[in-house]
């Protein structure tokens, strides 16, 4: 498996300047890639948000700003166009800050949010070569650097000088921190079985064998820890306390408005990709088609459905299935409150996480 | 005369009126309010605050319930505005914020009420407006109030 | 125990999740079901359809939708029915009579009415409106509904005439020209109507209202200045009786409004008290307090005026100064006419005089004209009109003429039966004819068997037995 | 002996925290004191005015008729209940018959109401503990009582329809079969709710024991309505006190009974006006089913023109007794209206119960309370 980095450096080697040199510039190449796709991400999964709700609430949603004008006389892909009015607006608009905030590190927070989300990034693999750098340590990095983002909460929440936005980083501090444990005990499960830590072992044993999700009754439960706890570690409802609306008015992000909001959000959208990603690869199968789910004899000329293009659409479809449930979850739930989510995580997913460590070690053992 | 207890017991310091309620004087009320509140009228629905203009005399009914005999009861006590009347809202915690509306509106001091302010006012309000005898300010806070309308087209 | 913890630990997480896939199971329903579960319109390319009802003259019939208020002003008789009813007083009509004798024709409305007047002015601010359709339903002629539904055909939906701003809300649905105001003989009021239509142009909209706006410095210490009048009125604190402390404050304030010293407020004071009989022991102390009362703040007095003056707008400034005697009068010396309308005209008549930089004496003569003309002028309000003068002129000749000329009127109504008498005609209609003609009647001093005679000949036709005899027992 | 939140060692102070005037749960204009040690709330002050209009005052200038309009901006979710319950106060001081019609129709239009303003505080209390979804849809269902009510009296939300003395209109053509027609539309929609929200483990979790409001107290701060019957008190003007012709109909009074957790917890509170609707749906259907012929303008008085007096009339509305207390001095101006809102006595009881439990209960209690600041203002 080669990163794409490691790919460039090899297709440039023939530029003869400094080899140190040539890094700063291949690495640009792949960084303003991983910028466009979160852009992009962001906007399909604010439209995708809308359009949902709207039709799990019995409304339209956005119909107004259709991308492609008219055609017959009616709106032709009506509303598509929003989230790119929406997103001008958001940075043509006027950046307040209060007047008693400490204004360098308002500044900061949504940076170190956004950074936190950027470079975990670099380590998620969207198909078998479609990586930025390929660690051998991969999990544990992910697991490492999406909890930078909670430095940039605690630091928005903070400096905005807002008692709302003070709760709403004490509550994402403490509900994040929690939930990181659940969620490194699911996945060093799979490490585990696996014996690697590296994203693309893990998949080439998921072909191997089969799909974590269906391995073992264990893994099973597994993937519902993992997949009940990325919600609270990215705020969706029912997890939503940082942000509580209707408690909190916004949370840490009260005070923020225009660009640095926008960057929030940026960031929200594409912890929420991140989190799908590695779920998808992790317990799904990652770049595999869903043919092999059922160890049915592939026969050759299906075979292309497991290139590496097609390996893309792979994990991106299993991504945007569970995103689309994360929506899902969101639109029919109530929020919980701030002890019974804590009681959840130390109380009911860590217990359950632990055992199932210890069961699944059985389960290896026997199988 | 089962039904109406406070008439059978302070015979001699409440009138009956004709629509059935009774008039105390300000000075009973301690005693009597007490007595009601012992015979099972635990639901004090509404204090209203009254400015008898021609008697030059405020006003105050209270309309009680008893949720277990589900009868009701009306008590009014007419006195000066000088007077300050006993204040119910330490039997009945919902009187406390009645009194603080008749005492905002109406201007009634309530004695021995726990936190007497105003309520529905801003609190540098001056005056108390159910009063007749109020007459609109002709400045709030250094703004002046609109009063006359000629101008309107 | 344990077990019992135990299972109700796992009974829990099991009704939670079944309770968690019944929820999402449901929303899923919706979102599959889109198409045909969708309850929202695209509002401006789709629009809600309007519920049916007609405009009739039976009252079921009335078209009920709330939008946009209309009047078919040429149905319009001038009853004033719909500015009375209306509870936030959006409405502004102004009617014209013909003078007595002149062969004005007013037209007659679809109902066949013979208007009485013409209105030279019917405005609907709807930006006051609150569209309870309280006006709609008095009126005679059904000349003002709310536009929209059946009446389509009629009038457009106009329930979306929002605007940038707020002056676009007030609708003017009178059509009289200059020329049918002057055919009619109303100069008066066509002069009044311009010369408040450039005061308008000219942005004092806001006369009438407290007069301080202008200069920025004057406002922070105004409520102070309010407070400095205080000790004046609390002398008046020790009497009990607050009708009577009443009586006697709004005497200070008249006094001082009227410049007078303190010993002439309290015989004004005093006077008061006696008329209406709040004399007491206590009263007559502060009373004597008052006139001993030799305070600093007397200075302030003069003060307040200069303040007043800076408060009107510049160009009056010079002349007010130099003419220290109007402030004696000013326009809050009107207040004490209770009545509304009389008020109203007074204070037109004190600003145009204002204007014109006539003297105080002079300014109460025109006030006293004006009132007479239009006939709200009675003795009490003149003697205190009068008694604002600084000279104490001897009244002038017309204002003695208007006493005897109201004298006449009193004696009229006594000989002549009450308007009142006629509601008892059941018959809308009939009781508005019978009205006309028994105001018609009063206007020529006719005595009630007159007027009676009149309206049996001129209804005969309209009248049953029940009401002829009603009417014939009021001779 | 050993305390984990001993605030000597800690040092830990108390935050006065300002949850509104703008604040997304407040239901209007109402502002909360809040004095909170970390999430837990130890006191609560609500500050109200905000919204005052001087109703009151208001009504010492207007005429009897005028002030309809002036109570429908009261209680602007339950228009209907309030010119209701003013005209009744009125039709006592004058003492008028109404006609069998009339008072059909306005308890089918009260009923209505209530159905309305329910449906409101049901999808606003699962907003209030962060389920969305449940507000549009009860948003959805309260647009088609709306429209029967557009064409009824012509407006959605202040309708100026019960007027002392009889209505503005009669029916319009149609309109009881329409009604049936919505009634067959909405029995199935609370079933939907029921999946939905009221038997959802979370919304479980987060209203069951909540807020518990005892009897006691609830009687002594002066509750009323669905949040007192949810205390188990079976105190239901309709039919303890019964006016108009609610005598007539059979139905029950639904009180709390604590399923889900403690009798008056918050569930208590939103589960009674799930069932009271259904108690409305089933009035509705005895009253559509029987309502008589007349003319519903026959009692009207010409002009409103009380003897001497004074009134005090209870009513039930959507959120509680109504209290219309009018006094009279022959003229046609009332000398003192004095109008009892349920909502201001069910906010005073706040304090009490959501003391010492978190932030996020507090917006729980205040939405099972169900308050509407136009009422409590004035």
């Amino acid at each position: 498996m080669t990163s794409i980095v490691d790919y460039l450096l090899n297709l440039l080697s023939f530029i003869e300047i400094d080899a140190s040199l040539l890094l700063i510039f291949v690495i640009l190449i792949p960084g303003i890639g991983l910028f466009l796709v979160m852009t992009v991400n962001a906007m399909v999964a604010v439209y995708m948000e809308r359009k949902i709700s709207a039709f799990m609430q019995d409304r339209l949603g956005p119909m107004e700003v259709g991308l492609f004008g008219f055609k017959g006389g009616k709106k032709f892909w009506g509303g598509i166009g929003q989230t790119i009015a929406d997103a001008i607006k958001l940075l043509l608009k006027e950046d307040i800050v209060p007047n008693d905030a400490d204004k360098k590190l308002m500044l900061l927070a949504p940076f170190v949010i956004f950074i936190g989300a950027f470079l975990t990034w670099i380590a998620i693999p969207l198909s078998e070569n479609l990586v930025v750098s390929d660690f051998n340590i991969g999990i544990f990095y992910i697991i490492a650097m999406s909890s930078v983002g909670v430095i940039g909460i605690i630091l928005a929440g903070w400096s905005s000088n807002n008692k709302w936005s003070l709760y709403g980083a004490m509550r994402a501090a403490a509900q994040i921190i929690s939930y990181e444990i659940p969620i490194g005990l699911s996945l060093l499960l799979v490490v585990m079985v696996t014996g690697s830590l590296n994203l693309g072992d893990i998949v080439q044993w998921q072909a191997d064998h089969r799909w974590f999700i269906v391995h073992s009754p264990f893994t099973f439960i597994a993937f519902f820890i993992y997949f009940i706890s990325v919600l609270a570690e990215t705020n969706r409802t029912p997890f939503d306390i940082p942000e509580a609306e209707s408690e909190l008015v916004a949370g840490w992000m009260t005070e923020y408005s225009g660009f640095k909001w926008a960057i929030f959000f940026l960031s929200e959208y594409a912890n929420m990709l991140i989190v799908s990603i590695v779920a998808s690869v992790v317990f799904l199968g990652g770049w595999l088609s869903p043919l092999t789910l059922f160890n049915i004899g592939i026969p050759d000329n299906w075979m292309f459905l497991d290139g590496p293009i097609l390996g893309f659409f792979w994990v991106l479809i299993k991504a945007i299935f569970l995103i689309f449930v994360m929506m899902w979850f969101r639109w029919t739930f109530p929020r919980l409150r701030v002890d019974q989510l804590m009681y959840l995580c130390w109380k009911v997913f860590i217990p359950f996480a632990l055992a199932n460590l210890f069961f699944v070690s059985i389960w290896e053992l026997i199988f | 005369m089962s039904d109406n207890v406070v008439l059978d017991k302070f015979k001699d310091k409440c009138t009956l009126l004709d629509n059935g309620s009774i008039m105390i004087h300000f000075g009973d009320w301690e005693s009597i309010s007490q007595f009601i509140y012992d015979s099972g009228f635990d639901y004090l629905m509404c204090i209203t605050s009254y400015d008898l203009e021609s008697d030059d005399k405020l006003g105050l009914a209270y309309n009680f319930y008893s949720t277990l005999e589900k009868k009701y009861l009306e008590i009014r006590i007419e006195f000066d505005d000088k007077e300050e009347i006993f204040s119910v809202a330490n039997l009945y915690r919902t009187a406390d914020w009645h009194e603080r509306e008749a005492y905002d509106l109406m201007g009634i001091s309530f004695k021995g009420h726990p936190d007497l302010k105003r309520i529905l006012l801003p609190d540098d309000w001056e005056g108390h407006p159910l009063r007749k005898d109020w007459e609109e300010p002709e400045y709030y806070n250094g703004m002046p109030v609109p009063k006359d309308k000629s101008y309107w087209e | 125990m344990g077990t019992n913890l135990l299972s109700e630990y796992v009974n829990n997480i099991i009704y939670g999740i079944r309770t968690f896939l019944t929820g999402m199971g449901l929303t899923f329903k919706h979102f599959k079901n889109k198409k045909d579960l969708v309850a929202t319109l695209q509002y401006p390319n789709e629009k809600w359809p309007i519920p049916e009802r007609n405009i009739g003259f039976n009252e079921e019939d009335y078209n009920v939708i709330r939008s946009r208020l209309h009047v078919d002003i040429d149905d319009c008789i001038g009853c004033l029915q719909c500015e009375k009813a209306c509870p936030v007083d959006c409405i502004k009509i102004d009617t014209l009579k013909p003078p007595k004798g002149s062969d004005y024709d007013c037209g007659k409305t679809s109902h066949d009415t013979q208007k009485k007047m013409i209105v030279p002015r019917f405005t609907i601010d709807m930006s006051e409106c609150m569209y309870c359709d309280l006006c709609v339903h008095p009126c005679p002629e059904e000349c003002i509904y709310m536009v929209g539904g059946p009446n389509e055909p009629k009038h457009e939906i106009d329930y979306e005439f929002s605007q940038y701003e707020r002056h676009g809300l007030i609708f003017e649905f009178a059509t009289s020209t200059e020329q049918d105001i002057l055919d009619i003989g109303g100069e008066t009021y066509l002069k009044e109507r311009n010369e408040k239509a450039e005061r308008r142009q000219k942005g004092e909209k806001l006369e009438g209202i407290v007069d301080s706006d202008a200069s920025g410095t004057g406002n922070t210490e105004e409520p102070e200045k309010a407070k400095h009048k205080d000790p004046l009125l609390e002398i008046f604190n020790i009497v009990p009786d607050k009708a009577a402390r009443g009586i006697a404050k709004k005497a200070i304030v008249f006094g001082k409004r009227s410049g007078f010293d303190f010993i002439k407020m309290s015989d004004e004071v005093e006077s008061r008290i006696t008329a209406s009989g709040k004399t007491s022991s206590e009263m007559s102390t502060a009373i004597e307090n008052l006139k001993n009362y030799k305070p600093i703040i007397s200075d302030d007095v003069p003060s307040d005026d200069t303040k007043q003056v800076t408060g009107e707008s510049e160009d009056k400034k010079g002349t007010q100064v130099s003419e220290p005697k109007s402030f004696g009068f000013n326009i809050k010396s009107l207040d004490f006419i209770t009545d509304k309308m009389v008020r109203g005209i007074a204070k037109k008549t004190f600003m145009k005089c204002k204007r014109s930089k006539l003297d105080v004496n002079a300014t109460i003569d025109a006030i006293i004209t004006d009132l007479d003309a239009n006939s709200k002028l009675d003795n009490e309000t003149k003697e205190t009109l009068l008694s604002f003068k600084t000279n104490n002129d001897t009244p002038s000749d017309p204002s003695l003429e208007e006493n005897i000329k109201e004298d006449s009127v009193k004696e009229q109504t006594d000989v002549l039966f009450d308007i009142k008498l006629l509601n008892d005609i059941e018959d809308k209609m009939t009781r508005g004819s019978a009205k006309k003609i028994y105001m018609a009647g009063k206007r020529a001093n006719k005595s009630s068997s007159e007027v009676v005679d009149d309206i049996l000949n001129e209804l005969s036709d309209k009248l049953d037995d029940k009401t002829k005899e009603l009417i014939g027992g009021l001779k | 002996m050993y305390k984990i939140l001993d605030k000597s060692i800690i040092g830990a102070d108390e935050m006065v925290l300002n949850m509104g005037p703008q604040h997304p749960s407040t239901h209007g204009v109402l502002r909360l004191k809040i004095i909170t040690d970390g999430e837990i709330v130890s006191h609560i002050e609500p500050i109200i005015g905000y919204l005052h209009r001087c109703f009151e005052k208001h009504c010492e200038n207007l005429s009897y008729e005028q002030i309809v309009p002036f109570t429908d901006r009261c209680d602007y979710l339950a228009a209907m209940h309030m010119g209701h319950a003013y005209s009744i106060a009125v039709e006592k001081l004058l003492d008028v018959e109404l006609p069998e019609r009339v008072e059909y129709i306005r308890v089918i239009v009260a009923e209505l109401q209530r159905i309305a303003s329910h449906l409101i505080a049901i999808g606003a209390f699962g907003l209030d503990v962060g389920a969305i979804t449940p507000f549009t849809w009860t948003l959805r269902d309260r647009e088609r009582i709306l429209d029967l009510f557009e064409q009824l009296s012509g407006a959605r939300l202040l309708y100026n329809y019960i007027w002392p003395g009889g209505l503005a209109h009669d029916l319009p053509p149609g309109f009881v079969d329409k009604t049936i027609e919505f009634l067959d539309y909405f029995e199935p929609q609370i079933t939907e709710y029921n999946d939905l929200l009221t038997g959802n483990k979370i919304f479980i979790e987060r209203t069951a024991d909540v807020g518990v409001m005892p009897k006691e107290v609830a009687i002594n701060y002066g509750v009323s309505g669905p949040s007192l019957r949810a205390s188990g008190v079976d105190y239901d003007l309709r039919k303890t006190d019964p006016y108009s012709i609610y005598d007539k109909f059979d139905f029950n009074v639904p009180v709390g009974d604590g399923r889900m957790g403690t009798v008056g917890d918050c569930w208590d509170r939103y589960y009674v006006r799930v069932l009271e609707m259904e108690e409305s749906v089933k009035i509705l259907r005895q009253a559509l089913k029987s309502i008589p012929k007349g003319d519903v303008h026959s009692a009207m008085p010409k002009k409103i023109r009380p003897k001497k007096g004074e009134v005090y009339s209870r009513y039930e509305s959507a959120r509680g007794d109504v209290g219309f207390y009018i006094r009279s001095d022959g003229k046609n101006i009332p000398t003192r209206v004095k109008m009892r809102s349920p909502a201001y006595c069910n906010l005073s009881v706040l304090n009490e119960i959501s003391a010492g439990w978190m932030i996020s209960d507090v917006i729980t209690v205040l939405g099972s309370l169900d308050i509407v600041l136009g009422e409590i203002d004035r």
